[in-house]
């Protein structure tokens, strides 16, 4: 058996706060082998974006190893654990701060391969950010080469991004809400460029997104975790998550998204949540930390006990006290009805009076 | 996520009551200011005792070499009259001494007076203080008020005439060192063009007025004091105004205030609760500076218009070397600038609910 | 993946030092034309800068005292008139710049350096020593700086430049490194900073190449304010005659003028008001430069 | 006030409650003047609900503040009306009111609901000293009256009155706050309420909640919504009629299911293809090709030219006027016979 290109090994992290510790990873396990895509998906507080920077090696979890090629990157020698860091590399959200607005184009490439000894001379740094920039269709690269940050727009400097991230030659990229925050017209386009990245350079991605049409797009042949205050909750390959989902918050979610299609959209009844409101970081609630939000709730026995994330079928696991009973249990009793879509109005039953008297 | 750093491990169980303790105390915004005021006082007598003490050519051998040598003492009554004058004795191994010296000041006995013997410099500090801590506050109060306000304005009316005056105006006065403003005010308007009878606006009061809290008295104070919170204020304004008008400025663009006009509220409303209440928190930070930069200017300022308050009477004391009033002086600025320091922390927190919650820098 | 080494590429090498030298100059004066109050300031700056080179070259010596010339009124062989000795005026003010803008600039370097080490230091490495520093700062920063000064001096002889700049020094870092680790501490979070954490571009690198420049304005900002504070501090120990009264400077001559009675005659007015306008002037350059100095250093009002 | 326009209700159609005509609104900056806003008209009708879609920089924030008359420094409207139908049915020009007539008017008739609500409210202020002053700026409304009011709108969007009330803003959710905004834009009883992006910055199941609050205060208040947002599927969701704008202009307004099923402009079609429904099978999508246009100077012609696939010489030369290519459907494109929503499915799901 070979060893997967990074494996998360029960790791959490637990930040310091003024009222106490902030969990925000919670005994997270997770693989990637080479080449792979792997979605995390999850909430505001969800502990994806800690996890995304504990792969790159920016974080060291306060418990559980982080192994790259089955070796823990916080234990090994310093020569192996810079072939680690080089090899996973990180793309941020904000395309307005993950550029120093100092440096032009051609430094912010040139830096890192002039620093790794990967170029040697000027002109073939040049040559080589040239190439580097026409591999994240920045073209004609060389009208970008002296550019300043804020003289690209968000898309192009995503793309700088990008480019600065394959100066390195990396075996994965953490790509934070990349697309996030370009408008929508341009997204696409950015997801097709990194696409071609992993289909041609065989780059493996973790991509981190809270938005799940983006994940079904990018990861349609991966797989998907979706995450829930600092859990995950929800591992399968994303046909089946986006199709099929297990995990009651799962479903929600799925449910929630309001869809580009009136009738579509309008179909979709309302929400059937206990709860509105996020618990705090700082009082994860115990047991399953969704129980008291979740329709399926089982009182003495999600309040209590902490589901482990457990195997449904072949390729599935959730982590659901509820739906490992009913799927692996003795006969599903019901085929798991999908629970975000119901017509029972939850929401608004007490919106009775106003209307009639409002002057 | 952006906390810093992670937790190490979680803490061994004798630890948890004390760690606790220490935890209520950190929340509570008001008992961690008043901790760190008492530790800055704490340090600085501290380190007052230690200058006195340790640097060369200390005014306790000085003291004791002088009595040796020019009134023929033996060492031991020297050090015995030195220990008299300076609140500890100087034959005692230095931690000692310490603890004397701080058991002293917490009693409020900061010694004698080397210059006019029998003189408590306690009772050298009441007679002087109360005029320095009168204008300097005054002058304070008067500017950051009038700052503040007029600062509004400016944001309000940005690009305006009034705007650009104010700002050339506020800038000037405060580049221009507060002292050499006070000696423009002598030179021209008390000497040159003879304005101002400024040898009769010497002193705190006129000679031979009953202190006392009577109209007649306030009024001869206020125009005694007039000069220096003049100066005062002409030199602090321009820092308030500028930096009022930038935080205006910046509030102006949030987005409850814009809100607040598509609520329909009343400009006024939105002037005072929404934009001004807002606009002021920063500038409590500047407190410190600004108390610090008045109580220091004062020294300068009261010897120039031969105003007697605690700076005039720190440079007498200098110019004479009379240690322990100087020692006394100095702690007791340093005293009032924390104290006031301290008072702009709890309004500030008063004025801000997001601190009394949270305690957040 | 395209092929770039397309021949004619090579060619495209940056711009040369002398076109950048060129270039940022170019910015600096647009720039400072932009604002009209900071490029009057820089003038003054630079107006005093040469003075304090240059005074006491121009003038060697400040004459010899003369009891038949004291306070001579402004004439054309005394221009500003003569001061409580006999002595000229102008020459003394032309001499009395250097000494001055020394100690500033003395005094601004080394409380520029501690704050920047100590400030980069507390915000890197955080925890207890973050705390101590932290704690240290704000005590000092609370203490009245000024009549710390004068109660110094009563203990130290403040007869060498060094002595006085560095006591100076001492007392007025903390604004400045509380600024510096403020702004260390959010640039170190910024995506760029981590994304070259990512790249092992190595903590030297990354301190110098993608952290400090991003405070320049910061720094020369403060290390300005840091001049005026120095200036201030020694003119008004000068002027209170706790500073050695020895040579020639604005400070020492606005303590003669004010101490010998200079303010009660007419003829002799220059004599008090040639040092206060030259130190007000100069302060007053200083502070317009410094606020329009961040406009110089930000990038992205470089280009259009 | 001048009351220069009866409601005349003879021709069966109520008179629409907002009616923009040919709107112009500029920034002056230094760099050149900003073309925010160009000839844009439309009609709001009683109950109605209207999304306003496009991307970041298409001028739909300033058309929304030109509406309240909340510009800010260095933005004017240069040209154009907006008449305002009262409920007695007094019909006014926003446009020309005084400083307090378009105080009163704020709120009172139109509120407006800006995006993610993270920082409308003042965060020194309780919510319920906010809820007074708002009530207080308009009506002699008595404390007890304000109270219950507001007790009674927060139940509504699903708060706890007594604890929201006592709270200050820092206190509460984003979720929490944006429901406390929609409650208090209630307060005054108005006819149109705007929503700027208010789901935007929220977490998924916080916006349906906001979707579903929404929709059910729809149901049982009479109001008009005008929904100013870049998010598609939200205006799926809530819309009666869909206005889409490009470069400041709207380019084309009809009934939701039309624009979905059958979008007429090669702009409406782009965006629908980059953003396909989430469930079900994977659906081909695609970007539309090169940057939004410099509002300082627009394209010649249709805007939109220089990014359409559609495009032609014409099209660069010739401003495009709103055609009416459906029942209460408008395009503004030359060629709009042509447009036409084709999906690829790309594969099934397992």
């Amino acid at each position: 058996m070979t060893e997967p290109l990074i494996a998360l090994d029960h790791v959490s992290m637990v930040f310091k706060a003024r009222r106490g510790g902030v969990k925000a990873v919670d005994d997270v396990s997770l693989s990637l082998e080479a080449g792979e895509v792997l979605c995390l998906v999850g909430e505001s507080g969800s502990g994806k974006t800690t996890t995304g920077k504990i792969v790159a090696g920016l974080l060291k979890p306060t418990s559980g190893s982080v192994r790259f090629r089955g070796q823990d990157i916080w234990q090994m020698d310093k020569a192996r654990f810079k072939a680690y860091r080089r090899a996973v590399q990180i793309v941020h959200q904000d395309p307005y701060a993950s550029l120093n607005p100092i440096h032009t184009v051609f430094t912010i490439l040139a830096t890192p391969l002039q620093r790794h000894g990967m170029v040697r001379g000027r002109a073939e740094a040049v040559r080589r950010v040239l190439e580097l920039l026409e591999t994240v269709d920045l073209t004609p690269p060389e009208s970008f080469l002296f550019k300043y940050p804020h003289q690209l727009s968000g898309g192009q400097r995503q793309r700088v991004s990008i480019a600065r991230a394959l100066t390195v030659n990396p075996e994965l990229i953490v790509a934070d809400e990349a697309t996030s925050m370009v408008d929508v017209s341009i997204r696409v386009s950015l997801l097709n460029t990194l696409q071609r990245l992993r289909d041609e350079l065989g780059v493996g991605f973790l991509f981190i997104t809270h938005d799940l049409a983006i994940a079904k797009y990018f990861a349609w042949h991966g797989r998907v975790a979706v995450m829930y205050l600092g859990r995950v909750v929800e591992f399968s390959p994303t046909p089946a998550l986006i199709n099929d989902p297990q995990h009651p918050y799962t479903r929600a979610l799925l449910a929630a998204i309001p869809e580009p299609d009136p009738d579509l959209t309008r179909r979709k009844g309302k929400l059937q949540l206990r709860s509105l409101d996020i618990p705090s970081l700082l009082h994860i609630p115990p047991g399953c930390s969704f129980h008291p939000r979740c329709p399926l709730f089982e009182a003495g026995l999600c309040d209590v006990q902490r589901p482990d994330l457990v195997p449904i079928d072949e390729k599935r696991l959730v982590a659901c006290h509820v739906v490992a009973r009913e799927r692996t249990g003795t006969i599903a009793k019901h085929a798991a009805s999908p629970v975000g879509i119901s017509s029972d109005p939850v929401i608004g039953a007490d919106l009775g009076e106003y209307g009639k008297e409002s002057s | 996520m952006r906390q810093s750093a992670p937790v190490a491990r979680a803490p061994a169980i004798p630890q948890l009551a004390a760690r606790r303790l220490l935890g209520a105390v950190f929340r509570s915004y008001a008992l961690r200011r008043v901790l760190k005021a008492a530790l800055t006082i704490y340090l600085v007598a501290t380190l007052t005792f230690f200058i006195v003490r340790l640097m060369p050519g200390n005014p306790v051998d000085v003291y004791i070499h002088t009595l040796i040598s020019q009134y023929g003492f033996t060492y031991d009554d020297a050090a015995n009259q030195a220990a008299a004058l300076f609140a500890f004795n100087p034959n005692e191994p230095l931690l000692v001494q310490y603890w004397a010296y701080l058991r002293a000041l917490a009693r409020g006995d900061f010694g004698m007076s080397l210059v006019s013997p029998g003189t408590p410099v306690t009772s050298v500090i009441m007679t002087y203080l109360p005029w320095t801590l009168f204008s300097a506050g005054l002058g304070l109060l008067i500017s950051f008020l009038l700052g503040i306000m007029l600062g509004m304005v400016m944001a309000y009316r940005r690009e305006g005439v009034l705007d650009h005056l104010l700002t050339a105006v506020g800038s000037f006065f405060q580049s221009v060192p507060n002292y050499l403003v006070a000696i423009v005010i002598v030179v021209f308007f008390g000497v040159q063009l003879g304005w101002l009878p400024i040898t009769e606006m010497r002193g705190a009061y006129s000679p031979g007025m009953q202190p006392g809290l009577n109209l007649a008295f306030i009024s001869d104070a206020l125009y005694h004091a007039a000069l220096p919170i003049l100066t005062y204020v002409l030199t602090t304004i321009g820092a308030w105004m500028l930096l009022m008008k930038s935080s205006t400025l910046s509030t102006l663009e949030e987005d409850y205030v814009t809100v607040a006009r598509a609520r329909g509220l009343r400009d006024g409303r939105i002037m005072r609760s929404y934009v001004g209440r807002n606009a002021v928190l920063p500038l409590f930070t500047q407190m410190a500076i600004s108390a610090g930069f008045v109580v220091g200017g004062s020294v300068v300022i009261e010897k120039i218009f031969v105003y007697q308050g605690i700076g005039f009477i720190l440079l007498d004391a200098i110019n004479r070397r009379d240690y322990p009033v100087m020692q006394g002086i100095f702690l007791i600025i340093t005293f009032a600038v924390v104290a006031a320091n301290l008072l702009a922390d709890l309004l500030y927190s008063r004025l801000d609910p997001r601190i009394r919650v949270s305690g957040g820098e | 993946m395209a092929q770039a080494a397309r021949p004619g590429q090579l060619e495209l090498a940056p711009p040369g030092l002398g076109q950048r030298l060129a270039t940022a100059v170019k910015v600096f004066f647009r720039l400072l034309a932009h604002s009209k109050a900071g490029f009057l300031g820089f003038l003054g700056v630079l107006f005093f800068v040469v003075l304090a080179l240059a005074g006491p070259i121009i003038v060697p010596d400040a004459g010899r005292p003369d009891m038949t010339k004291i306070y001579q009124p402004p004439s054309l062989e005394h221009p500003l008139g003569t001061d409580y000795e006999g002595r000229d005026v102008l020459k003394q003010m032309l001499r009395g710049g250097r000494a001055i803008i020394v100690v500033a600039v003395l005094a601004a370097t080394l409380s520029t350096l501690i704050s920047i080490a100590f400030g980069a230091l507390a915000a890197y490495a955080g925890g207890w020593l973050d705390s101590l520093i932290m704690m240290l700062t704000d005590v000092v920063l609370t203490i009245p700086q000024f009549p710390l000064l004068v109660v110094l001096s009563a203990f130290v002889k403040l007869d060498r430049p060094w002595l006085l700049a560095t006591l100076i020094a001492l007392l007025s870092w903390p604004t400045l490194l509380r600024a510096v680790r403020a702004q260390v501490l959010s640039l170190k979070e910024r995506e760029y900073v981590e994304a070259a954490r990512a790249l092992d571009l190595g903590t030297t690198r990354i301190l110098f190449g993608e952290i400090l420049p991003n405070m320049a304005s910061y720094i020369v900002m403060s290390f300005t304010i840091g001049m005026t504070a120095a200036i201030y501090a020694q003119v008004a120990l000068y002027f209170l005659g706790l500073a050695p009264l020895a040579g020639e400077n604005w400070g020492i001559m606005l303590n003669l003028a004010w101490v010998r009675g200079a303010i009660f005659y007419k003829d002799s007015l220059m004599y008090i008001l040639a040092p206060v306008l030259a130190i007000s002037l100069l302060q007053l350059a200083m502070v317009t430069m410094s606020r329009s100095l961040e406009d110089v250093f930000n990038p992205r009002l470089r280009e259009s | 006030m001048a009351a220069w326009q009866r409601s005349s209700a003879s021709n069966g159609t109520p008179a629409p409650v907002l009616s923009v005509r040919n709107l112009e609104v500029r920034y002056f900056t230094r760099a050149g003047t900003v073309q925010a806003v160009r000839d844009v008209s439309f009609d709001l009708h009683a109950g109605e609900s209207i999304a306003l879609i496009g991307e970041s920089g298409c001028g739909k924030t300033t058309l929304g503040l030109a509406l309240l008359r909340l510009l800010p420094k260095g933005a004017r409207i240069v040209d154009g009306e907006i008449r305002y139908r009262r409920r007695n049915g007094q019909v006014i020009d926003v446009l020309q009111l005084d400083q307090e007539e378009i105080r009163r008017f704020r709120w009172q008739e139109c509120a407006m609901v800006f995006q993610g609500a993270l920082n409308a409210l003042n965060p020194v202020l309780r919510v319920w000293d906010q809820m007074l002053d708002t009530a207080r700026a308009h009506a002699a409304l008595s404390r007890d009256e304000v109270r219950e009011r507001s007790e009674r709108l927060l139940r509504m969007v699903q708060l706890e009155p007594e604890r929201v009330l006592n709270a200050y803003p820092h206190e509460l959710s984003g979720g929490m706050r944006q429901r406390v905004m929609i409650a208090m834009s209630l307060l005054l009883d108005p006819q149109i309420i705007i929503y700027d992006e208010p789901t935007t910055a929220l977490d998924i199941l916080t916006q349906r909640a906001i979707i579903e609050v929404l929709r059910s205060l729809r149901d049982q208040l009479d109001f008009s919504m005008l929904f100013i947002s870049h998010d598609l599927p939200l205006a799926a969701e809530l819309a009666d009629r869909v206005a889409t704008m490009y470069a400041g202009k709207i380019i084309e307004v009809g009934d939701v299911r039309e624009i979905f099923y059958n979008p007429r402009h090669p702009y409406t079609l782009g965006l629908i293809k980059a953003v396909p429904p989430i469930v079900g099978e994977l659906y081909d999508i695609s970007s539309i090709p090169g940057t939004p246009p410099n509002l300082i100077e627009p394209p010649s012609g249709c805007s939109f030219h220089p990014r359409c696939p559609y495009a032609r010489e014409r099209c660069a030369r010739e401003v495009p006027p709103l055609y009416e290519v459906g029942s209460l459907h408008t395009s503004a494109c030359h060629y709009w016979q042509e447009v036409k929503l084709e999906r690829q499915v790309v594969e099934t799901g397992d």
